[in-house]
Parts: structure tokens; C-alpha cells; sequence
């Protein structure tokens, strides 16, 4: 794995989003607090974490959709944040996004042609209509959209057919990275594991990079060489994927592993280890070890000391107390 | 195992329609169920496969234009399709409770959790305002919720999706059902939280002695809490089982296709089993059995009629042609 | 319930063939709203009519014959004469004129500006949305008829300053809509899928955020143009409208309803007019709106 | 919630300005000179004169401007040209006309739109809801002044039951109100029906079903209150439809209040009455849009608890 080059390096990001009305004293929302990760080429990088964790908020940072408030992301070498709006807007055809909602995230008035081909004709990829359209079908075969399809409107598609439409055209310009931000979790579960299997096939054949964001451990498991737990806004653990699964280090990874229904009745257990309380605020998150507050390990020094990551192997972790 | 009629819930030969301008929609067709006494029964199956919509009619609250078209269901011997709706809404809330996917809307913005969960109460019980607090504040402790008497006075908005599905929760419970039915009660929820919410449900389910009627897309959660399992394709029960001989024995190919599409821990990187196509249209539904089309298995006769539920084991029935002569088929 | 309405609709949509189109929705609802289909016609009919007027009709509008004085309704007759001893039916199909002209021309201006406004209200956020916004405000907050009353006032009256005073307010009103609308269309991921493939912000703006505003756009328009034929018959019964050459509806009213004890049909024939006219406006805008409202939501 | 109607009343004070300023921009500065306007082209030069002086014309537009708020402020709306009186009199003297008629108007609206609306809802797409519905689009397509005109011809010159004219008593009222009252109700009856069935998808409504509750308890103690919060900030616009439609009601039925000041300041080109009646009106507005807010805070615990 080590081989691989670097594509995506992204250094101590922070997003804060500020609730500022008239009249009300500012609050700010800490959604991504110092996060640092890498992705190796042609690797898939699992994000795992539940709601409010800040997942997607730093997906959207990696390809700068928004702009970090601290921190940098560099592509292939590149720093994002140096980039003029239309170097960056150049960029964008090496990296794209795979979105969750598949009936949000395509215009409901374009037809599948044009959402398909929106990416070609903004870059100018060709100059003929012929070609622009040859290659929307050649991409609407690979994704397993039949050519009859190219006339119709999103409405008209299944959510798992509406998904592939989504792919086609995070394809198009034959990218590098593609961040899939919880792309399969809106479907059922038969429709789930073709869209997998889908991207699986894409990857191989194409080469790409995932930056695959999920709440789903059992599909986390299943498409990622490496994984980053995030909890509130911070990394609790990152490693390769196995290793995470079979000897989780940090206490919150312990207790989401154990939280996951398993699909088999023999694993079932009488005393399940459970997470208490809920999610803490992220307008005001706890101080030292953001988990503290549930962590049935915490010491004194968890809330005073926010903990690094530190390695253990090929992994690192969060913890004050890991050895 | 449904002959017995002491169970807490039964349902024979249910269907339930939807009248559209485009058609009419079989969302519940000729499903029978039994709930035993003190038991968790999962009813699985994906999007539009009719799950909702039978737990629904249990109640009698599908709404137009669905209609229960024919069938019985009986709560411990009682026919509830011949109760009158006055008689209907006493059993609601009371003996049948129900709770639901999404907490976030679920319960009124404009009043109390107290105020919600003591209403259940008040109009069932015939108690006074002041025992029906006392003791939905004690339900309240009973279903885990931190500071009750503080959450009593709490508006839905300012508690967290775990803390309203246990507001949910106990406004089912607080009259002491013989049955609660759960539609798909965890998936709005975080997996943390998800493992709260089922094990509590299970802990209720031990103390109160009370059926849970188990509506679900998640294999896990079936694989949890469930006992005995139906699965559901298309407004129709395909496979039904004890949940250990489901997962061990699974015989339906839509069953196995499910299973199979799961990402499963220890299942090596690369392809998952999936079904392909798309689940059917109801209002134009394949001939024959209605999962041919997607089936690997499927004849030119599956297309043609439509197979039975045949009993491959004691309690574990099945509707495929593959599986009428108690062959084991293709069992992994 | 959600279970039978998410994907079952979804991939049941996908055999209803048309519909993805505004005008394909339209004409859908033509088909199946008689009412609405029958309240085009009425529209469509009074509209002809009146244009073609000349060509059928036998009187003129303007020329007064004293014999016929207050002549009651009668078969040749069939609104009665009006003061002047002119035809008031042949004076009514003309005047429909002026109330489509108030109906169109007012509104699609205000339709205009307030769509430009809002988008970019909504688009840009900020201070050019505080601006815009204090803005409609303030003009929504004026009474519409005084509103337009002194408007038209110090515009000299006459039909530009009608139209120019209607449209004056009635763009706040549409440019709140669009803004609302643009402000969470602005945070569908259709939109971010748009940036992340490197479209232009102002390119993003006209080809996605504005085509997904159409059926909100049209069915403003539609339910706008009763209204505004009622604000200008106001103002003209009020006697700040156009001026007698050109009698509109609404001044007919006024100027008749001196003779309402005496020649009841001389105030009550225009003003069943307008009636109709608006009923027939607003049943068609019911419909438009009720075809279109899933396609409104946010 | 202190903070929250606070916050209202900030944000109604730069509107409020803006609506002197704008009213005080197109009746002073837009063409030309506002003496010509109201006197017309043939007055003796030193008339105009005059004027000028006494309405400062020949100041910067700004600080007649700051002039006239700091005026309104001190309850001085300037003098009436054509009847030489103190504006702020003349408006003390109509208000009490125009607020017996838009409260009684508001009234018949609000007894008849929310009923129709509520009974539409529950008993929709049958024969009740069409009824009401239909009666309430007629209502809002109906030109007000003719509906008056016709009322007092059947009401009052046929069958003699009412006065036609005037202002004496509650009578007087009746019909006026009835006008006024319908056109508004059909717009509150609308827009009830339309909330009332939004509310009933919602999932709680399930819920209280499941619940065991009766379907008029589901209605009225869980849709209700959800379904009016919208309609009560509607009432209060409507109070500004009820206004503006208070001037032709009065006009026709000789009432002299507010809107009929104002008609006849236009008529008469009388400048400073008619700045000061329509400043006035425009306040009563956003006052009531104000209170909307504040019985919606009380009312809505998601902004009343925080």
C-alpha cells in the first residue's frame, strides 16, 4: 500500500459554522475540529461515524465545496486553498461527488442527458454535440442505464437507477477521486449491494479513489481499505480496515462496533455492551476528549486534556488511555 | 403454530387495497400472521413490499384510498374488523399501541411530552389527571428517560430523536397493550442509540409481557430482538420461519437474495449477491409468482402460476415451486 | 404508509410517460379539471370576443343615440343603454379589452422584476438580500390599493400609471416567494452536484435554480392577474383609473351607479362582468396551482 | 421569547421609516413640483409663493423629510390644504368610523372563514366543501364596490330592511361589514382548509390515532392549533386587505372614515392629508402584523420555550 502515491492529503481541518442573527449572540458550530487523513491513490478511505459527527462537512472540505476555516487540503500536491475560483473550478473535473439523496441531488427539469452531460459541455470536453453525446452513452452503459433511457426525467427512475444516473455524471470526466458521501444509504438493501457492487467494478476498471463517507459499518467493512472514525467533529481512530474491525483500540470504536445489529441470530447477546446518553451539542461540545462525557474508561484527565492521535502499529488513535 | 387461537394476534387472509385513478394497488394481499403471547414477530421486506401497510391495518387507521378489502384479524378471539369504531378506538392505544420510523414528527410540537403520553392514558384508563401524571412520569423512569418529571414539561423539540422514540415508546406502553406494534422504530436513528431503543424494547417486551409486532427492513434488527420472522415481497409473505431456522435454512430466493446483499462481517472485499432489476409496480404486478422476473431460479411455470406457501419444516413455510417438494434446493 | 408512497409513486411515475414538463402538467389538468378546462374557455372566449368586436358587432361603443336612452335590457338590447343611449353589451365586450390588457401587462412586469429580485435576493444572500428585502417589506406593508391610489396619483394618471402602479405592488409579493424558494432550492444537492463540477455560480442561477422556479413563477402569474384586474376596477370606481374614452369595467360602475336606484342593469352589467372575468381567472389558477403544487415544495 | 418579539419590534421600525420615506418620495419629489399638482396650472404666481413658504419647499428634500418624521413622531401630520385643519385632527376624527368597520368586517371574516375552512377540511372533496369553497372564491373574485352597490339596491332601496347610507348606529354597519367581511373570509377559509389537511398528513396525527383518540379530538386538540398558527398571521395581513377595501366600502356607504379622507385628499390633490392618512394606515398595518407575531410566539412553543 505504501507504494501508492499520494492523492489527497488533507492537514488539521477545521469548519466552524456561525449562527449569527440579528440580535442574538453568536454561536458557533463546530462541526470539523482539527482533522487530518490521507488518501493513496486508488485506495478507498472509509469515514464512519454517526449524525453530527462532521462526515460529510469534511467530505465537502476535501474538495473544497466549502471553505475550511482552519486547516488545507492538498490534491496531487496542490494546495486547494491557493487555487483562483477558476483553477479551482479546473480542478473539480479530478475530483467529483457521489451524493446520498438521489432524488436531491439531480435536477428535477434536466433531463438525463443533460445531467450527464453538464460536466462535458462545462468543461468543453468536446466540441461536437455527436461526441458529447456518444460518450453520455457510453457512460450510461457502463453505470447499466439502457440508451432508451437518455429522454427521460429523474422522476421517471427507480432511487437505485437515479444513483447510477449520479454516477455517470461524477464519471464523466473521467476523475481521479470521488467522494461518495453516503451514496447507498437511501436505498433498500437489494438495491443497496448493486450499487456497491457497481462502484467495486467501477473502481477496478477505472482505477479511482474513494473517499467513502457512511454510517453503515457492514458496508464500511465490506468496500474500505482503511478507515477514520469520527466522533463530534474529531478523529477517535484510524487504521486499516480489518485490523479496526477485529481489535478496536478507542473506546467510542469499541462501542459502535458492539451497537451494529449483526445479521445472525446466533450472534446475539444476552448483555450488550451500550453506549449511554446521547450526543453532545457540537455548539458546545465538551472540553479535553470530546467523548469523555460517555466514556465509561474516563479519567480526570480526559476532560482537561484534549488527547493527540497517537500510532500504535499501522494504526492511531485518541485516547489517553490506549497502551 | 397458527392454529392455535390463544396467541395475541392473529391475521387470516388479509388483503388490503389501495383504490388509485391508476389502479388498483394490492399493498397487503392475502397475508396470514400470527403473533403469539409474550413474543417478538418480525415482518421484513423492503420499500412497498405491504409491511407498513398490514401493521396499519391492523389498527384499522389505513387511511383512503385504502381499504381493507377482506380477511379477519382477531386480537386474543376478538374479530376486530367487525368492532365498531367506537369499540375500535378503545382497543387503540390501549390493547394495540403503536409506534413509529420517525420520532422527529411523530409526536405534536405543540404540547408536552407529559401532556401526549398522559392523554393515551386519560381517555383509556378513565384516571384522574393527577394518577395519569404520576404514573407517566413513572413510565417515563420505566423507559429510560433521564430526569423524568423534567422531561414531562419538555417539548418535542427540545429532545433528541433517542429521547422522543422513548417519549414514543412510552406513550405505547403506559396502558399495558397485549400488543405494540413497532414500524420501523430504530432506522431514524443513530446505531448507538438503535441498540438503546431495541434493547429496552426487549426489556419491556420481558416485563410487561407484551407482543411486539416487529416491522423492519434490517436483517440485524430481525436477527436481534425477533423470534419468529415473515418476510414480505410485493404484498405477499414469501417465507416464514423461527429466526434461527431463517437464517440457517433460508429456502426463498428472495429471502437468500436479501441475505446476500447484506454486507456481512468476515464476507471477503468484492461482490455481494444482490437481486438485480427492481421491485414491481404494484399496480402491474408480474403474472404468476411475483418475484420471477428477478428470480435465478424462475421456470417458464413460475411466470405462469402462482405457488403456494408450502411447509418445508414444522413452522417454516415457503412460496416457491423449488421448495414444494420439501427439497432442501439451493440452501447455502 | 411512507413504505407504500416512497418507491411505489416513484417507480410507478415511471410509466406515466409525460409529466416531467411544466405544459405537459398543464395540459394534463386541462384534461382532467373540467372546471379549469371550462374556465380557459370562458377566458379564451371573452378574449376573442372582444377583439373581434368590430367585425360582428352591430353598434358602435361610443355613439349616443337620445331616443335610446336608458333603454332597458332588451333583445336587441341585451345590457340595456346607458345614459347616452349607447349600447352597453357592445360597450362591455370592448371594454374587456382594457381588463386584459390590466390583467397582462401590470402583472407580467410585476411578475418580471419581482422573479429578477428574488432570485438574486435569494442567490446572492447578504446585504443586496437585506436591501431587497426591507424593500418588499415596505411595499408590502402599504395597503395595496392606497398603495396603488398614490402611485397612480403621481404618475398623472391614465394607463401607463396603472400600470405602472400595479406593478409597483405587486413584485414584492412575488420576489418573497421566489426568494424563499430560491433560498432552498440554493441548498438542494443538485445544486452542490452543479459546483462540484465546476459550473459557474451565475450559470447555476439561470439554468437551475430559475427552471425549478417556473411552476411557482406561473402559478403567481395566474393567481395575479384577478387581482390585479381587481385593483385597477377598483381604482377606477375609486376615479384615479383611466380615463372616460376608454371606459374599462370598474369605471363603468362609477360612472352608473348614480343611476342604481333608477337603471339598476347600468352599474350591475359591468360589474357582473369583472365577476366573471375574475372568477373564471381565479378557478383556473386553483387548478394550475393545485397541478403544480408537488412541484413547488421545497 | 422576550428577545424574539424584541426582535420584531427592531426590525418593524426601519419598515415603518421606509414606508414614510417611499410614500414621502413619490407625493413630494417624483415630477416636479407638488404645488402644480395640487393646484393646478393657473394659480397666481404669488399664491404659489406662498405655499412654498409655508410647506418649505425650497428646502433639500432630506430635511423635509426629517422635518416631516420628526413631525409624525409628535403626532403633527402638517395641515390639510383644502380644509385647512390639522391632519392629525381629521384623522382622530375618522379612525373610530374605520375601526368599528374593519373590526366588524374582520369578525364576519373570521366567524365565517374559519368554520367553512375547518368543515371543508374534515369533510374533504364532498358536497359541504365544494359549497364552501365555491362561496369563498366568490368571495375573493367579487369587485367589492359593485357587491356594495348591489347590496343597497336589494337591501335597502328594494326591501327597505337597512339604511343605505350613513353611520349612526350599529345598523349602519351591517351591511358595509357583510361586503367588506366576505371577500376576506374567503381568503381565510382558504387558507384554513388548505393548513388544516397539510396538518393532517403530518405523522403526529397518526400517532394521536393510534392513540385511540375520536376524529374530532384528533382535529381539534392535535390540527388545530398546528394548522392556525399560519392563518393567524394571515388574519393580520388581512388586516391590510380589510384597509384598503375599507376605502371603496366607505366611499359607497358614506362612512367617513380613513379611506374615505383619503379618496377625497386625492380628489381634492390635498397633498399633506393624504400623506397623513395613508402614513397612518400603513402603521395600523404593521402594528397588526406585529401583534401576529407576538400571539404566534405565544401560541408556537418551539419559539416560546427555547
Amino acid at each position: 500500500m505504501s507504494a501508492r502515491p499520494r492523492l489527497l492529503e488533507a492537514d488539521h481541518l477545521v469548519m466552524e459554522f456561525g449562527a449569527r442573527g440579528v440580535m442574538r449572540e453568536k454561536q458557533t458550530v463546530q462541526a470539523v475540529s482539527g482533522v487530518s487523513f490521507y488518501i493513496d491513490e486508488g485506495e478507498t478511505l472509509a469515514l464512519v461515524g454517526e449524525s453530527g459527527c462532521g462526515k460529510s462537512t469534511v467530505g465537502r472540505l476535501a474538495l473544497r465545496l466549502l471553505e475550511p476555516t482552519g486547516g488545507s487540503v492538498r490534491f496531487e500536491g496542490t494546495d486547494l486553498g491557493s487555487l483562483s475560483p477558476s483553477e479551482l473550478r479546473a480542478i473539480r473535473r479530478k475530483m467529483q461527488i457521489i451524493f446520498q439523496d438521489p432524488y436531491a441531488s439531480l435536477d428535477p427539469r434536466m433531463k438525463v442527458y443533460s445531467i450527464i452531460a453538464e460536466p462535458l459541455v462545462t468543461h468543453r470536453v468536446y466540441g461536437a454535440k455527436r461526441e458529447t453525446e456518444a460518450r453520455v452513452r457510453e457512460l450510461m452503459s457502463r453505470v447499466g442505464l439502457g440508451p432508451e433511457q437518455i429522454d427521460r426525467y429523474p422522476h421517471q427512475f427507480s432511487g437505485g437507477q437515479r444513483q447510477r444516473i449520479g454516477i455517470a455524471r461524477a464519471l464523466a470526466l473521467n476523475p481521479k477521486l470521488v467522494v461518495c458521501d453516503e451514496p447507498v444509504s437511501a436505498l433498500d438493501v437489494s438495491i443497496q449491494a448493486q450499487i456497491l457492487n457497481l462502484l467495486s467494478d467501477l473502481q477496478e476498471e477505472l482505477g479511482l479513489t474513494y473517499l467513502f463517507i457512511s454510517h453503515d459499518l457492514g458496508v464500511v467493512r465490506h468496500i474500505s481499505d482503511r478507515i477514520c472514525v469520527m466522533f463530534l467533529g474529531r478523529l477517535c481512530e484510524t487504521g486499516p480496515t480489518e485490523d479496526i474491525f477485529r481489535t478496536p483500540l478507542h473506546p467510542y470504536t469499541k462501542f459502535l462496533l458492539e451497537a451494529v445489529p449483526k445479521p445472525d441470530p446466533h450472534l446475539r447477546k444476552e448483555k450488550k455492551a451500550l453506549l449511554a446518553g446521547e450526543m453532545p451539542s457540537p455548539v458546545n461540545p465538551p472540553p479535553g476528549c470530546r467523548f469523555h462525557t460517555r466514556c465509561p474508561e474516563s479519567g480526570d484527565i480526559c476532560a482537561q486534556v484534549t488527547p493527540e492521535m497517537r500510532s500504535f502499529g499501522a494504526r492511531q488513535a485518541a485516547c489517553h488511555f490506549i497502551r | 403454530m397458527d392454529t392455535a387461537d390463544n396467541g395475541t394476534l392473529s391475521i387470516k387472509n388479509l388483503s388490503t387495497h389501495f383504490f388509485t385513478r391508476r389502479g388498483i394497488a394490492a399493498a397487503v394481499d392475502d397475508v396470514t400472521l400470527f403473533i403469539p403471547k409474550k413474543s417478538v414477530v418480525g415482518v421484513v421486506g423492503e420499500s412497498g413490499c405491504g409491511k407498513s401497510v398490514t401493521a396499519l391495518s391492523v389498527l384499522r387507521l389505513v387511511s383512503r384510498p385504502g381499504r381493507i378489502v377482506s380477511g379477519s384479524v382477531s386480537l386474543g378471539g376478538e374479530d376486530l374488523l367487525a368492532k365498531s369504531p367506537a369499540e375500535m378506538r378503545q382497543i387503540r392505544g390501549s390493547r394495540i399501541s403503536m409506534i413509529f420510523q420517525e420520532p422527529m414528527t411523530s409526536l405534536n410540537p405543540v404540547y408536552t411530552a407529559g401532556r401526549q403520553v398522559m392523554e393515551a392514558m386519560m381517555i383509556h384508563g378513565g384516571t384522574g389527571k393527577a394518577e395519569a401524571r404520576d404514573r407517566t412520569v413513572e413510565m417515563f423512569r420505566a423507559v429510560g428517560i433521564p430526569e423524568p418529571e423534567r422531561r414531562f414539561r419538555a417539548f418535542p423539540h427540545q429532545l433528541s430523536g433517542g429521547l422522543r422514540q422513548r417519549v414514543m415508546i412510552a406513550m405505547a406502553m403506559v396502558c399495558r397493550p397485549s400488543l405494540m406494534i413497532a414500524d420501523e422504530p430504530t432506522t431514524a436513528l443513530d446505531v448507538t442509540i438503535e441498540a438503546q431503543i431495541l434493547h429496552l424494547m426487549k426489556e419491556l417486551q420481558e416485563t410487561f409481557g407484551t407482543s411486539i409486532m416487529m416491522i423492519t427492513h434490517n436483517m440485524g434488527v430481525v436477527a436481534e430482538i425477533c423470534d419468529y420472522v415473515y418476510v414480505m415481497y410485493a404484498g405477499k409473505i414469501v417465507e416464514q420461519a423461527g429466526v434461527f431456522e431463517l437464517f440457517d435454512d433460508t429456502r426463498h430466493p428472495y429471502t437468500l437474495g436479501l441475505l446476500g446483499s447484506i454486507p456481512r462481517h468476515g464476507s471477503p472485499k468484492g461482490r455481494l449477491l444482490g437481486i438485480p432489476g427492481t421491485v414491481p409496480s404494484l399496480l402491474d404486478l408480474p403474472k404468476g409468482c411475483r418475484f420471477s422476473p428477478r428470480c435465478d431460479r424462475a421456470e417458464r411455470y413460475c411466470s405462469e402460476r402462482e405457488p403456494e406457501m408450502y411447509e418445508v419444516a414444522p413452522g417454516h413455510k415457503v412460496r416457491c415451486f423449488h421448495c414444494s417438494g420439501g427439497s432442501k434446493g439451493g440452501s447455502p | 404508509m411512507s413504505d407504500m408512497n416512497a418507491e411505489e409513486t416513484g417507480s410507478a411515475g415511471a410509466g406515466a410517460g409525460e409529466g416531467g414538463t411544466t405544459a405537459g402538467l398543464l395540459a394534463e389538468m386541462l384534461r382532467n379539471s373540467r372546471l379549469a378546462a371550462f374556465s380557459l374557455a370562458v377566458i379564451i372566449f371573452i378574449i376573442a370576443a372582444s377583439f373581434a368586436a368590430p367585425l360582428y358587432m352591430p353598434y358602435d361603443p361610443n355613439k349616443p343615440s337620445l331616443s335610446e336612452r336608458f333603454a332597458p335590457p332588451s333583445a336587441s338590447h341585451w345590457a340595456g343603454c346607458d345614459d347616452l343611449g349607447r349600447d352597453q353589451f357592445t360597450r362591455l365586450v370592448y371594454g374587456a379589452r382594457i381588463s386584459i390588457m390590466i390583467g397582462l401587462v401590470p402583472t407580467s412586469l410585476s411578475i418580471i422584476l419581482g422573479t429578477a429580485l428574488g432570485l438574486v435576493s435569494g442567490f446572492a444572500g447578504g446585504r443586496t438580500d437585506f436591501f431587497i428585502m426591507r424593500l418588499a417589506d415596505v411595499v408590502l406593508a402599504f395597503p395595496s390599493l392606497l398603495l396603488a391610489m398614490v402611485v397612480s396619483y403621481t404618475l398623472g394618471g391614465g394607463v401607463t400609471s396603472i400600470f405602472a402602479a400595479l406593478a409597483f405592488v405587486g413584485w414584492a409579493a412575488t420576489a418573497r416567494v421566489i426568494r424563499a424558494q430560491t433560498m432552498s432550492l440554493k441548498e438542494k444537492e443538485f445544486v452542490e452536484s452543479a459546483r462540484s463540477v465546476g459550473v459557474r455560480e451565475s450559470v447555476i442561477m439561470l439554468r437551475h435554480i430559475l427552471p425549478n422556479c417556473i411552476p411557482n413563477i406561473i402559478v403567481l402569474f395566474t393567481l395575479n392577474i384577478p387581482e390585479a384586474i381587481l385593483n385597477e376596477s377598483a381604482l377606477s370606481f375609486l376615479g384615479v383609473g383611466a380615463s372616460p374614452p376608454s371606459a374599462s369595467w370598474g369605471l363603468m360602475v362609477y360612472r352608473y351607479k348614480t343611476y342604481l336606484m333608477s337603471y339598476p342593469w347600468l352599474a350591475a352589467a359591468p360589474g357582473a362582468a369583472i365577476l366573471i372575468f375574475v372568477l373564471a381567472f381565479n378557478f383556473l389558477g386553483d387548478g394550475v396551482r393545485d397541478t403544480l403544487d408537488p412541484y413547488m415544495k421545497d | 421569547m422576550a428577545r424574539y418579539i424584541l426582535k420584531r419590534v427592531v426590525i418593524s421600525v426601519p419598515v415603518l421609516l421606509g414606508v414614510a420615506l417611499v410614500l414621502f418620495l413619490l407625493l413630494n419629489v417624483v415630477p416636479g413640483d407638488p404645488i402644480t399638482i395640487m393646484m393646478g396650472e393657473h394659480i397666481k404666481p404669488a399664491l404659489v409663493e406662498s405655499f412654498r413658504a409655508r410647506m418649505h419647499l425650497d428646502d433639500p428634500v432630506l430635511v423635509r423629510f426629517v422635518r416631516y418624521i420628526t413631525g409624525a413622531l409628535r403626532w403633527d401630520f402638517g395641515v390639510s390644504y383644502k380644509l385647512e385643519r390639522e391632519v392629525s385632527d381629521l384623522i382622530r376624527e375618522s379612525l373610530p368610523h374605520t375601526i368599528k368597520l374593519t373590526v366588524c368586517a374582520a369578525l364576519v371574516s373570521w366567524l365565517i372563514g374559519i368554520p367553512a375552512g375547518i368543515v371543508s377540511a374534515v369533510r374533504h372533496n364532498t358536497l359541504a366543501d365544494r359549497f364552501f369553497m365555491g362561496f369563498s372564491l366568490l368571495g375573493i373574485s367579487l369587485p367589492i364596490f359593485w357587491a356594495g352597490l348591489l347590496m343597497q339596491y336589494v337591501f335597502a332601496f328594494r326591501l327597505q330592511w337597512l339604511p343605505v347610507t350613513g353611520y349612526y348606529s350599529l345598523r349602519y354597519y351591517i351591511m358595509p361589514a357583510l361586503v367588506l367581511g366576505w371577500s376576506s373570509a374567503g381568503a381565510i377559509a382558504r387558507l384554513t382548509r388548505s393548513n388544516l389537511l397539510e396538518t393532517m398528513k403530518h405523522d403526529y396525527i397518526r400517532t394521536a390515532r393510534a392513540k385511540g383518540l375520536k376524529e374530532t379530538a384528533v382535529v381539534t386538540a392535535h390540527a388545530l392549533k398546528n394548522a392556525m398558527l399560519p392563518v393567524v398571521t394571515v388574519m393580520a395581513i388581512q388586516v391590510a386587505g380589510l384597509l384598503g377595501g375599507a376605502v371603496m366600502t366607505e366611499s359607497i356607504f358614506g362612512i367617513p372614515g380613513l379611506g374615505r379622507v383619503a379618496v377625497n385628499a386625492i380628489a381634492d390633490r390635498d397633498m399633506p392629508l393624504l400623506q397623513g392618512t395613508i402614513l397612518f394606515t400603513t402603521g395600523i398595518v404593521i402594528a397588526g402584523n406585529l401583534a401576529a407575531d407576538i400571539i404566534c410566539a405565544f401560541l408556537d412553543p418551539r419559539i416560546r420555550v427555547e
